[in-house]
């Protein structure tokens, strides 16, 4: 299944885009899909465990992933 | 749309006002506004990004839950994006009610759970043009 | 002066800009407003009077111990006096300081302690004609 | 010794009038002059212990007035 992938503020500078899209296997996990993201060297710049949400949400590293879905990596918040 | 993101400046007054009611007796304005301390050195303004679409939904789930809490609270919420010069606001909330325990605890309810859960992101802008991403430590 | 009396109506943003400075990343306005609850039948407005020479004693009494306890708050207070309609602002309370907890807790100091010494009273006006004052219960 | 007594509000209407002057042994307190001023009829509007500021602050009954002293009859206050 294929997901999009969303990168922002500083993460986005550091892989150089804002998204990509990114084929992962059926049943796969947050945590599956950072492990592919992770393939990019450019994923040096994220933490042990970033916050991800999953179609405009925080999700859990267990939640599974469904095609079509959007994933975004968060870096931590500085709103206000 | 009781919160969202605008690239206009806040205006207070009208804030206030699109939160009255004659049973209100109560309002409270939190302005927060870029800071220049004196560790900042040549600050000159702070460029807001957000991921807007996910900003909206989680202001949306903000206000919900502070409606639940506090059910006569009527609320309105802003956060600017863009460039925002040293001085001038970046968010604003206005929250009226009966009585004024509930336009405070609301209003700092909503301030707080905003800086810690919406997706938007600052970048200090330096006079010698130097940039820098503001990391938070609560990670 | 950071405290006083006024006949004028309340300016939210003037009293929020003369609060401002670069130091300071959080503002705090609370509106205390007139107030029409169902039980308050045709009541169209309050009339307030003080005892001035003593209002504003007690109001610099007040933030002195404010600025005792927050010194970089940067206060500002206006109290009414005279015929204020229903939905009308009667006290404003304006504070910046560095950083937001300082603002909402020094805000919400000056209010209830306004509340509680500042020697004013209100007499409710009613379309009826009728005008009764206000004997609060904390006597 | 002479103080000048002030009513305000719902007193002042009571006692129909703002001011007076009122004559005390030397020596008098805050709790003399209240008795003293009991002596008006008017006077049963008065709570047992009404708050009282003498020169534009609250003052206990046990105060020591001197010549000249403001003293001011304070209904309960409804600021805000």
């Amino acid at each position: 299944m294929r997901v999009r992938v969303r990168f922002f503020a500083s993460y986005a500078e550091a892989f150089g885009r804002q998204e990509m899209g990114l084929d992962l296997e059926a049943g796969a996990s947050v945590a599956d899909c950072v492990a592919a993201i992770r393939a990019d060297p450019a994923a040096s710049r994220l933490p042990p465990s970033p916050l991800v949400a999953v179609n405009q949400r925080y999700a859990r590293p267990e939640t599974p992933l469904a095609e079509g879905d959007e994933v975004a990596l968060i870096p931590p918040v500085a709103g206000g | 749309m009781p919160a969202y993101l605008t690239d206009r400046l806040l205006d207070p007054t009208a804030l206030v006002e699109s939160v009255a009611s004659p049973g209100c007796g109560a309002t409270s304005l939190f302005l927060g506004t870029v800071r220049r301390a004196p560790e900042d050195g040549d600050l000159e303004g702070i460029e807001y990004s957000a991921y807007p679409e996910m900003a909206e939904a989680e202001f949306e789930r903000i206000v919900a839950e502070a409606r639940e809490r506090w059910p006569e609270a009527c609320i309105a919420l802003r956060h600017r994006t863009g460039y925002i010069a040293v001085g001038e606001a970046s968010v604003a909330i206005a929250v009226a009610s009966p009585h004024r325990a509930q336009a405070y605890d609301c209003s700092r309810y909503l301030i707080e759970e905003t800086k810690k859960r919406v997706p938007i992101w600052k970048k200090e802008r330096f006079a010698s043009g130097a940039a820098e991403w503001v990391e938070p430590m609560h990670v």
